[in-house]
């Protein structure tokens, strides 16, 4: 069980409101895609969940327990960039969170513990497409490799909750329907509660089992003091995507209506099209 | 070739802070006036830096001590002569030991003084009067300024320098004078001296520098209001006060008037310091890297007797322009 | 074409990049000729053979009192100077930069006295620091540790606190204690500017070094320089600085190398 | 908490910042007490009431031989130094910094003697300098440019080849030719770096103006500590270094407003 | 006129082969939209046209003139970042090609030919819905904003080609949906052939008269450096799109189909939704 519960959350900076009176229950393996207009508070309130920020007002539970006033490991992360650390070989990024529970002093895993770490975190490596890579440093691969990268090193915390902030933006389109299908896969796979941030209402759309819109209704600059960004839709998907259980229609809404002849999401041949 | 501007270089010691002090007070003026030349009067702070200038060219004369004549101009092939024998250091100059007392403990000790300079000399000296030599001992070579302080760390157990760091090193409760220049006197002579190209071609340059140098030295010896106000500002210019100035001039010997300056210049023992300055030199390497013997350069006296190379005279000792100031023929 | 747009070949790029040297050695030539056909034992500007035979003299002729080469006693007396203060150096300024770069409350309390340490001249408090610790290596390498330090302190918990904070809340959920992120992230991503650090420091240690040898020692290159100085060898002084200069662009090219190989991948991010 | 992600207040923080400060006087005092109750004319560590006596003779008492009050005559001779060194050495970064950095032919050229100029250490030439330049101020100045200069012209001429290249793409599109991209493009660019750049330069300025005048001076900051060093006037010497770390901080704070204030843009990129 | 014939140009970098036997022409007024993987040589393919590169081979003419060696004015050129000038207010940014051209070396306009140049510069930057913000610098403009600007700075010099490479890549949906109508517009009324590089497919579908896609076919690391990219495809759009002359129907195809109420591109509120 992971639930979150937002109870009447405000966060203010300084003068400024960010984000005003949002409550919100999330359920267990629910999948919620957060949309909004840009700067209108979704890292801030993904901030919260992480421990990163504290609430101005209001309360954040996980599972009835008040969240912890910082990142920890029961709640995985996935930026837009810097996720992982450019001097570790794949292998070592994934390793870390590994080697930072199993040695507290040297933060460094030996012998058996060792062993038995590397075998999980290659199949870890596997699982996100990444064999073959590892001991590749992540400025030798490519922006969807280190996304993928990044998921597989959170993931082998095995945590509650994982947090995405735009997680796939800035990705080209082809890679970014791949990725799709991996993030489909490992959510029905694993034990998670995914809240991720985007830009893309296809995005939102084809993964989400909930779609969540934060909107500032008034944003004048006289008023940006005064009132904040509210929780203005919640639209639950339908039919219920339901994690761990294979859609009842539209198994993969990845390939959507066309305006032309070209897969819009990726420039692959078509098979037998080579000159 | 004759010129009228011409470029004096100084440097801080007692036995030239008159220089400054003529020059702050118009004495320079005067004298360059006279003569229908200018002078300018510069002061270093860093007395080698002062010496290589002249070497150089930049400066038509210099301040500088006999030995250092012989080795820095002479040596870099620019005849120089000596216009005025100012003084000797009759004390200022001093071996100091660090709860020793007496000179024979230097055995074996580092000694720390600025290497090929007076203080070095003085340290030969000071072996050769005990019946050691510099392989007795280990020199460090340690900048002037740096004395004062040097000789307060703990390795620091014997130091030659000169004033005012001598007077300050012995004012510390654990340092004793054990050889100083007293004790070879009129073997570390200060010296006004000037390019002999220069000087021949413009004879007025060396009056002046004579007619300053006295008007100045009658003032500051007074013992006249006006004579303790020059000393004080010569102290202060050097970083101290009248009395700490006072103290320094202590153990120079000063020659007050020409006279006094032209017998110590045309006396026989300038040949015998000279001769001794040079065999140092030449021990140490310092009369150029080929040279043969201490004989290379040859080193003119006022007689006209040449000691070494008669063909390559490059220090020369006059007491023509100290006498003229003698004879009151400026 | 515009000017910014035409490139040399690489024939060009050689020759344009001798020309400045081989102009410098000429006008000094023909400066030194000068000087020499006024005065034959003038030392400002030594005749090139004059150089050599000091050089000769210098490096390759055993001393006749110590039986020694002097540059090569005087060269491993100031790198081995140099190489424990930089050493030194590196430590403290890992140290204290991880610590200011990591930590809030360390950096409340040494962040602006670091900086206005970083601004006394160590030059003039000189005589205290002889005082301290006496006039040996001690003192020697002190002065250097002091001119260096403060700025690569400076300069590395700069580098900390640039680094991502996105990086330091993923190791934060990977379970990291503020000792583990440390050690494991902070640290290595530090060490290569480290090395680079080092490499802009080089000139002001060579600086420091020279001035500490100035002022008391009984070997070394600046000894040597400020030795000879007294009476104007400029034969030995031109060898000496082109040889400093020399060991300088060896020392900056080298640690530059030794970063790639050490921590390839800081030369990967870059591109 | 994480010690890395806990902070201090801003009451802590002053208390903080405060404290290292407070300790170096206190630690001073002890010292200052010790040795004068062993030797009560020690001058290493002069009591405070001695350096107040200083800090009066030298500052606000004139001088007997001049009627001039010393340390004004000092800090207004070493200034005019520094701020001659500087301006002259800015033209100089500016110009070369700027044509290495634009043109391929003139980086061909010269970028390779920069780099080795830049590792000659300036100290070892300083007879040289002196001799051709005399002895006045503009040997001086030229020593603090030889010091500075190089490192503030690599340093332009990377933040000058740092420009996107889409920029200079741009503005040819724009119909630019060379002469006029480098004035109203890259030019203004790179002045907002070259003040940085100053700034950096300010603590080498420093060291190189007080070698400067430990030679040669009769004024100046440097050449009264030197002056009285020789009687170890520690008394002189603590408020000077002081004033000179003052100074240091005031110019380094000032070339950063002044580069806000010319250049508003430069601080809104940085976020 | 401003007709771009590129005949069998291949470029090579050192022993790498980025682009083979591109032979293409591009009609007057044309608004060509250059898709295509990651790394395939589109920029590449703009630089050349820019004049910035050099083909290996082949030659490269516009209105039957080899183009010039180096980017001059008849080429406008917008990046997706760096093409505006951060030490330049928006006015100044928009003035300086006018400045370029009318003062060789100042460099700088003054008195009546400023006047004239400001008033121009106003106009246009009211044109691309800067009004207002013309004394503001780039940093306090949004991402969207900037290219904006980007866009008016080279439309003052009138060129007879505007070269973009993914202008709009980095900017929000619904911002993007803005900008794609101005771009439209301006299309439409300014004498312009346009050479467009995007990732987006329906970017390139909404925008251009003609679709081309490079692509690699042989992509193996042993296969680079003996294959460069080709043009795989060429699509003329139907009904076709013609400068200055309005779509015969789907006047507005930046609203395609959604599959659910919310408006894909822009999440601004439907009116009267405010809480
Ligand atoms: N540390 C902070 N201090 C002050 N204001 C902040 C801080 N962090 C964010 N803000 C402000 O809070 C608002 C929301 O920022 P936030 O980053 O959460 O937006 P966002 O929805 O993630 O935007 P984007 O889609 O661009 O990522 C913005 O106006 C931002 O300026
Ligand atoms: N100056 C260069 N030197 C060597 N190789 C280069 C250079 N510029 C580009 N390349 C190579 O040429 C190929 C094409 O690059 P280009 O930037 O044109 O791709 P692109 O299609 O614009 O990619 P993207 O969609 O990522 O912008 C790449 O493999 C790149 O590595
Ligand atoms: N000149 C000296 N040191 O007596
Ligand atoms: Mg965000
Ligand atoms: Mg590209």
């Amino acid at each position: 069980m992971s639930t979150i519960v937002l109870d009447n959350v405000w966060k203010e900076y300084g003068d400024q409101i960010v984000l005003e009176k949002v409550s919100l229950t999330i359920a267990s393996r629910a999948f919620v895609a957060l949309v909004g207009p840009s700067g209108c508070g979704k890292t801030t309130f993904l901030k919260m969940l992480l421990g990163e920020e504290a609430p101005t007002r209001g309360t954040i539970t996980l599972d009835g327990i008040p969240l912890m006033a910082e990142p920890g490991p029961d709640r995985g992360v996935v930026f837009q960039r810097y996720s992982v650390f450019p001097h570790l070989t794949v292998l070592g990024n994934v390793l870390l969170g590994k080697a930072f529970t199993g040695s507290k002093i040297a933060a460094r895993l030996f012998g058996a513990s060792k062993r038995s770490a590397v075998e999980e975190a290659r199949q870890l490596i596997a699982d996100v497409g990444l064999a073959g890579s590892e001991d590749k440093y992540p400025a030798q691969l490519s922006g969807g490799m280190q996304q993928r990268l990044a998921l597989a090193q959170a993931l082998i915390m095995k945590p509650k909750v994982l947090l995405l902030d735009e997680p796939f933006g800035a990705l080209d389109p082809g890679i970014r329907a791949e990725i799709h299908v991996l993030m489909k896969r490992l959510w029905h796979e694993t034990e998670l509660t995914v809240v991720m941030v985007t830009h893309d209402m296809r995005e939102a759309f084809t993964l989400g089992t909930r779609v969540i819109a934060f909107e500032r209704p008034r944003d004048r600059p006289e008023e940006r003091e005064r009132y904040g960004a509210l929780l203005s839709r919640d639209i639950d998907i339908w039919p219920p995507r339901i994690a761990g259980e294979p859609s009842i229609f539209a198994p993969d809404r990845d390939d959507p209506v066309m305006p032309l002849g070209l897969a819009q999401d990726d420039l692959a041949p078509t098979q037998g099209d080579n000159p | 070739q004759a010129k009228t501007d011409f470029k004096v270089a100084w440097s801080i010691y007692v036995g030239w802070m008159p220089w400054g002090y003529a020059a702050d007070n118009g004495i320079v003026q005067k004298w360059a006036d006279k003569y229908g030349i200018t002078i300018e009067v510069t002061q270093f702070n860093d007395y080698v830096e002062s010496m290589n200038q002249y070497t150089a060219g930049a400066y038509d004369a210099v301040t500088l001590t006999n030995m250092d004549g012989l080795s820095i101009p002479a040596a870099g092939g620019v005849d120089t002569t000596a216009v005025i024998i100012g003084d000797f250091s009759n004390g200022n100059d001093a071996v100091i030991l660090k709860d020793q007392t007496a000179l024979a403990a230097i055995k074996g000790q580092p000694v720390n003084l600025v290497e090929f300079s007076v203080s070095h000399y003085l340290l030969a000296r000071a072996l050769e009067s005990a019946g050691m030599s510099e392989r007795d001992v280990n020199v460090v070579n340690t900048s002037d300024p740096d004395m004062v302080g040097a000789f307060q760390t703990p390795d620091v157990t014997a130091m030659v320098t000169w004033n005012p760091m001598v007077s300050e090193i012995l004012a510390l409760p654990d340092a004793t004078n054990v050889f100083n220049s007293a004790d070879i006197p009129g073997e570390i002579i200060d010296l006004m001296v000037a390019n002999t190209d220069v000087l021949a071609a413009n004879p007025d340059f060396g009056k002046a520098l004579v007619g300053i140098w006295y008007d100045t030295m009658s003032i500051m010896t007074a013992d006249t209001p006006e004579g303790a106000a020059a000393r004080q500002a010569m102290g202060v210019a050097s970083g101290t006060d009248q009395a700490g100035f006072e103290a320094q001039l202590a153990a120079t010997k000063l020659f007050p008037t020409p006279a006094e300056a032209v017998a110590f210049t045309t006396a026989p023992e300038l040949a015998t310091t000279m001769d001794r300055v040079r065999t140092f030199l030449f021990d140490k390497g310092l009369l150029g890297s080929g040279a043969p013997s201490a004989d290379v350069i040859g080193i003119e006296l006022p007689d006209g007797t040449v000691l070494g190379d008669a063909a390559n005279v490059k220090l020369r000792f006059t007491a023509s322009y100290l006498s003229m100031a003698a004879d009151s023929a400026l | 074409m515009r000017w910014i747009n035409t490139k040399p070949g690489p024939a060009m790029r050689l020759m344009l990049m001798l020309a400045p040297f081989v102009l410098l050695v000429i006008a000094y030539s023909m400066g030194s000729a000068a000087r020499l056909a006024d005065n034959p034992s003038d030392k400002l500007l030594p005749a090139l053979a004059s150089l050599t035979d000091a050089i000769n003299r210098m490096a390759f002729t055993p001393d006749v009192r110590t039986g020694e080469y002097l540059m090569w006693v005087d060269t491993t007396a100031s790198l081995s100077r140099l190489l424990w203060a930089l050493g030194i150096s590196t430590a403290i300024a890992l140290l204290f930069g991880m610590t200011v770069g990591m930590f809030p409350y360390v950096r409340a309390l040494l962040a602006p006295f670091i900086a206005t340490i970083s601004m006394v001249p160590p030059l003039a408090l000189l005589p205290i620091l002889f005082i301290v610790l006496g006039l040996g290596e001690a003192a020697k390498i002190t002065l250097i540790v002091i001119g260096v330090a403060p700025a690569m302190i400076r300069d590395l918990a700069l580098k900390v606190i640039e680094l991502p904070r996105e990086q330091i809340i993923k190791a934060e959920t990977l379970g990291g204690s503020s000792w583990q992120i440390a050690l494991r992230v902070v640290l290595p991503q530090t060490l290569p500017r480290l090395l680079t650090c080092l490499r802009l420091q080089l000139g002001p240690a060579w600086l420091f070094l020279i001035a500490a040898e100035a002022i008391s020692a009984d070997s070394g290159l600046g000894y040597r320089i400020f030795l000879v100085r007294r009476y104007l060898s400029m034969d030995v002084i031109f060898p000496y600085v082109a040889w400093i200069t020399l060991l300088a662009i060896i020392m900056n090219f080298a640690l530059d190398r030794l970063r790639i190989a050490i921590f390839p991948w800081s030369n990967l991010e870059r591109q």
